[in-house]
């Protein structure tokens, strides 16, 4: 029954693409087409000028719908405080179906690593650094080619997922950060962008509006100083952000070289 | 414009990736072959003209396959 | 200060919930005092812009000060300013409640974190309302929704499961409105809103709207619960925080249904071709909804499931309104809108009062409650009768403005079905007031927490405000369909 | 251009985008497996994401970044969906996020990610 039903739903969804969407989008790669036309002309013409960026995509991202962004941040921080809250209280170990079983006893020893060809601490020192210097290219160098503070923070935090997954609790950690201390982090970089906001604001202007910003500086530079500051809020929310959920998530998983008090309370 | 023809094909490969994660039996190679699909549609962006999406997808596509990977390890590997 | 009101709306609960958790590491209680504080501010800030929208017409508020199709643009007339104050309102009250429902727990990013989840739910709420921008509206859609999946998800171990389930659903209708938004800029190639409906009235391209607007009869019916497209709720909001359970089952459905206004009558406007159809269309999963909801919440004896099933119900009077399309059906729908927030706000406020003192759900063990807690069980009464529709509620006026415009539409059938689903509601909620004032003493025990009052004052706030917002509203209706009208003329119905 | 790059430009890439969608809508309906589930509504969102790209090639245009010897607004291809998708991105990253913790809880509660199993020890 239930395999007559998938077959059915398949031969139904195989159909919809072919009879209700047909001819409804116009040609793909058409100069005149309507969205190549209205307001794609006018940042293309405009967007250089009017926000410094060179880079239109950052352009619009953080200066013509910043406000998008500032949610969109807000959006990561809701997932990393999301996660942590789910994870934060565990169902009774009576009440649960499937009572996990103890491996300790039957797990055999395994010992240190069989394979000593590459040292992975040597490759890990000599990653790091380099991820986290690119990390810094990326950010500074959003406006003027590709990147930006999303990206920025998502290779700072694969730097530290790097760091944390390959040895774990072997060697001193390049920065240590709890759940806690990470969710913290990702807020106050996600107010940053707030701030920046509120900013604009108190020098008379309009939500985000830099041309308004209290410090003095010229059009273009204070465009700069704005999508720079709004740049390192999301660089620090996202980082922070990809690091608790990897805390949350890594918290309930049991490794097998682990010691062994952390299974027990499990 | 020849790049239409290189996207028909990724499409064309995307989906059958995504076949064989609807219809594959071991979780682990699902989250394998998933890695894959955004590696493969990280090409599909820049074919497209967007280098900026492309560099965001390569970086989400590992973290997120990292994520999956994670949770694995407390799931059973196996689907009926 | 009073140009960036709409800004500011928004701003003030967003800072307090990113540093709620922050301040939650100094202070144990600080980071909520903060969240509940700022809500306030709001409340206060968006009563100031409601005059202010009154006085001197619709605010349009520029991001960035650029101009309108290449930014993102706020958009404040009447009836969306009216709707800021409701949900800042009933934020506040949710703030307040859900304080007692953490005493014991000394986990400080819980306690931080909580409200901030009730904060960041009202932000998103707040920028859906006011938003005029296509995507904009997705970006808050989404907010809204994660928030509402963690705090459904904080209610135990159902409540995950639910919480999962609605994540997934969740998220096809995301991606449903984004499908939605890409077809309709794919006609018109901008994406805000005023600008969208001159261009699409002026270009006509029907196929593809008409496909568009499935998308977003879809997403937001989804959203919001309509008939076909609600089965992710009833457990949801069964099994959802207690805390929180006002400001998801009382607000949270409504917000996709003002969006779907917005879509109906903003965007796509009543000169569309195949506008009809989709009033019937409409019109026709409201009339099997408000049987559907009705028949299944006679089947309960759980307060919470009957109350979500009565949801379901209660929302197809809203869509309902929309269906029938004259200017005081649609500022009745809104009137029930707002009610309706108070009326469901009111129920899961009393009913969580309830189950703090009694540890209670199950409506058959109610018996005597209004000896030992009789403002709680006048919340029920009142909230109770105002869902039947008895006259000095809010409940009456509401489906009588939505009568009027069924009569001036001569859609005697809607009139008829309004009729058969007040009985229907009356079965049930009569079953729940003759448990409260008849059935057998139970000699239940309250459950650890000794005080002078009935309550403590947190959870006796909610509920006075709650009761005489609901009376309020009944007996100013005619000055709030008013408010309403104004703004229903600008937007050319 | 040949015959079938037109079709391909008016319809081939748009059915293929779109049975892309709508074969990860058939994932998430028929796969009882939640993880199967997350990851199919990961390639539903993916898809949309196509679409709008779809919209943003035009003939003849570069990757919007500045060229200083270029000027018209016809030698750039449309910036706009670009950051759209971007923000569309980070969101859909943020949803798998709280859906692994989900299920994360999911399992430890019921000891099982398959939907038969759960809806069975859910009613006990």
């Amino acid at each position: 029954m239930r395999k007559v039903l998938a077959i059915i739903t398949l031969v139904i969804i195989l159909l919809i693409p072919t009879f209700l969407f047909d001819g409804i989008m116009p040609s793909i790669g058409d100069p005149n087409s309507a969205p190549n036309t209205h307001v794609s002309d006018y940042y293309i013409e405009n967007s250089v000028e009017m926000t410094n960026s060179p880079n239109m995509v950052t352009g619009i991202l953080a200066d013509f719908r910043g406000f998008d962004t500032m949610f969109e941040t807000t959006v990561m921080f809701l997932a990393g405080l999301g996660a942590v809250l789910i994870l934060s209280n565990r169902p009774n170990i009576k009440k649960r179906f499937i009572i996990p079983r103890n491996y300790i006893k039957q797990r055999p020893n395994i010992g240190a690593p069989r394979y000593k060809t590459i040292n992975k601490d040597v490759m890990i020192t000599l990653f790091e650094p380099l991820m986290m210097i690119y990390a810094a290219y990326v950010y500074f160098h959003g406006e003027i080619s590709l990147g930006g503070g999303f990206q920025a923070g998502a290779v700072l935090g694969l730097a530290y997922i790097i760091d944390v997954m390959i040895v774990p609790g072997r060697r001193k950690k390049l920065f240590a950060l709890d759940k806690g201390n990470a969710l913290s982090i990702g807020g106050i970089g996600t107010f940053i962008y707030a701030l920046t906001g509120i900013l604009t604001m108190t020098g008379g202007g309009l939500c985000l509006e830099y041309d308004k910003l209290p410090f003095g500086l010229s059009h273009a530079e204070s465009h700069s100083a704005g999508i720079l500051m709004i740049e390192l809020g999301v660089t620090i929310c996202v980082m922070a952000t990809i690091i608790t959920i990897l805390n949350a998530i890594m918290g309930r998983v049991r490794f097998d070289d682990d010691p062994i008090k952390r299974r027990e309370d499990a | 414009m020849p790049s239409l023809f290189l996207e028909a094909v990724l499409l064309l490969i995307l989906i059958g990736i995504t076949l064989t994660i609807i219809f594959g039996k071991d979780l682990l190679t699902v989250t394998i072959v998933y890695c894959s699909f955004s590696f493969v549609t990280m090409f599909l962006y820049i074919v497209m003209g967007a280098p900026d999406v492309a560099f965001t997808e390569a970086v989400i596509g590992v973290v997120s396959t990292i994520y999956f990977i994670m949770t694995l390890k407390t799931i059973r590997r196996h689907t009926k | 200060m009073m140009r960036n009101l709409p800004a500011l709306i928004i701003i003030f609960p967003l800072v307090s919930a990113l540093l709620s958790v922050f301040l939650s590491k100094i202070s144990l209680y600080l980071g909520r005092n903060l969240v509940i504080t700022s809500i306030f501010i709001s409340l206060a800030l968006s009563i100031v812009q409601l005059r202010e929208v009154i006085i001197n017409g619709p605010i349009s508020y520029k991001f960035g000060n650029y101009a309108v199709p290449y930014g993102i643009e706020f958009k404040i007339d009447t009836i969306n300013a009216i709707m800021l104050v409701m949900i800042c309102i009933i934020g506040l009250l949710t703030g307040l409640f859900s304080t007692n429902f953490e005493e014991n727990s000394k986990d400080r990013i819980k306690i931080g974190g909580s409200h901030a989840l009730i904060a960041l739910l009202c932000v998103g709420m707040l920028g859906m309302t006011s938003t005029g921008d296509v995507f904009n509206l997705y970006v808050f859609l989404e907010v809204t929704s994660l928030s509402g999946y963690v705090l459904i998800a904080l209610g135990g171990s159902k409540g995950v499961v639910s919480a999962f389930r609605y994540l997934l659903i969740g998220t096809v209708a995301a991606t449903f409105y984004l499908l939605g938004v890409a077809m309709l800029y794919s006609v018109t190639g901008t994406l805000n809103m005023q600008d969208m409906h001159d261009i699409l009235s002026s270009r006509a391209n029907d196929d593809t709207m008409l496909i568009a607007m499935c998308m977003f009869i879809a997403a937001f019916g989804i959203k919001m619960a309509l008939f076909p497209f609600h089965g992710w709720q009833p457990s949801a909001y069964t099994h959802a925080q207690t805390g929180a359970r006002p400001l998801i089952a009382g607000v949270m459905g409504k917000i996709p249904a003002y969006a779907m206004f917005r879509y109906l009558y903003c965007v796509y406007g009543t000169e569309f071709k195949y506008f009809r159809y989709f009033l019937i269309v409409i019109g026709a999963l409201s009339v099997m909804g408000m049987i559907y909801g009705s028949v299944r919440a006679m089947a309960q004896t759980d307060i919470r499931k009957m109350l979500a099933y009565s949801s379901v119900a209660q929302i197809s009077y809203i869509t309902l309104g929309f269906a029938i399309g004259t200017p005081i059906a649609i500022a009745g729908s809104f009137l029930h809108m707002f009610g309706h927030a108070f009326m469901k706000g009111g129920l899961f406020f009393a009913s969580g009062s309830i189950r703090y003192k009694y540890g209670i759900v199950d409506m058959n063990d109610f018996g005597y409650i209004y000896k030992k807690m009789p403002l709680t069980s006048a919340l029920l009464s009142i909230s109770a009768l105002s869902m039947i529709g008895i006259p000095p509620t809010v409940g009456f006026f509401s489906k009588w403005y939505l009568a009027l415009g069924a009569a001036g539409e001569r859609e005697y059938i809607y009139i008829a079905i309004l009729v058969i689903s007040s009985l229907l509601n009356a079965i049930y909620f009569f079953k729940m007031i003759e448990k409260i004032f008849m059935a057998k003493d139970r000699d239940l025990k309250p459950i650890g927490r000794d005080s002078v009052m009935e309550l403590p004052w947190t959870m006796m706030i909610p509920i006075v405000i709650s009761i005489l917002m609901i009376l309020g509203l009944g007996l100013f209706n005619v000055k709030i369909i008013n408010i309403l009208l104004m703004s229903l003329g600008g937007i050319g119905i | 251009m040949t015959s079938l790059e037109t079709f391909l430009a008016a319809k081939g890439i748009y059915f293929l985008t779109f049975l892309l969608l709508f074969l990860g809508l058939y994932g998430m309906i028929t796969c009882g497996n939640y993880m199967k589930k997350l990851i199919c509504m990961n390639i539903m969102q993916v898809a949309v994401i196509f679409i709008f790209l779809c919209l943003a090639q035009k003939d003849g245009g570069t990757i919007p970044v500045l060229f200083s010897n270029l000027r018209n607004a016809e030698d750039y291809i449309n910036p706009l969906p670009h950051a759209l998708m971007l923000t569309a991105i980070v969101v859909s990253m943020g949803t798998t996020g709280v859906g692994l913790a989900l299920l994360t809880r999911i399992k430890e509660k019921y000891g099982s990610i398959e939907e038969d199993e759960i809806i069975e020890r859910e009613n006990k």
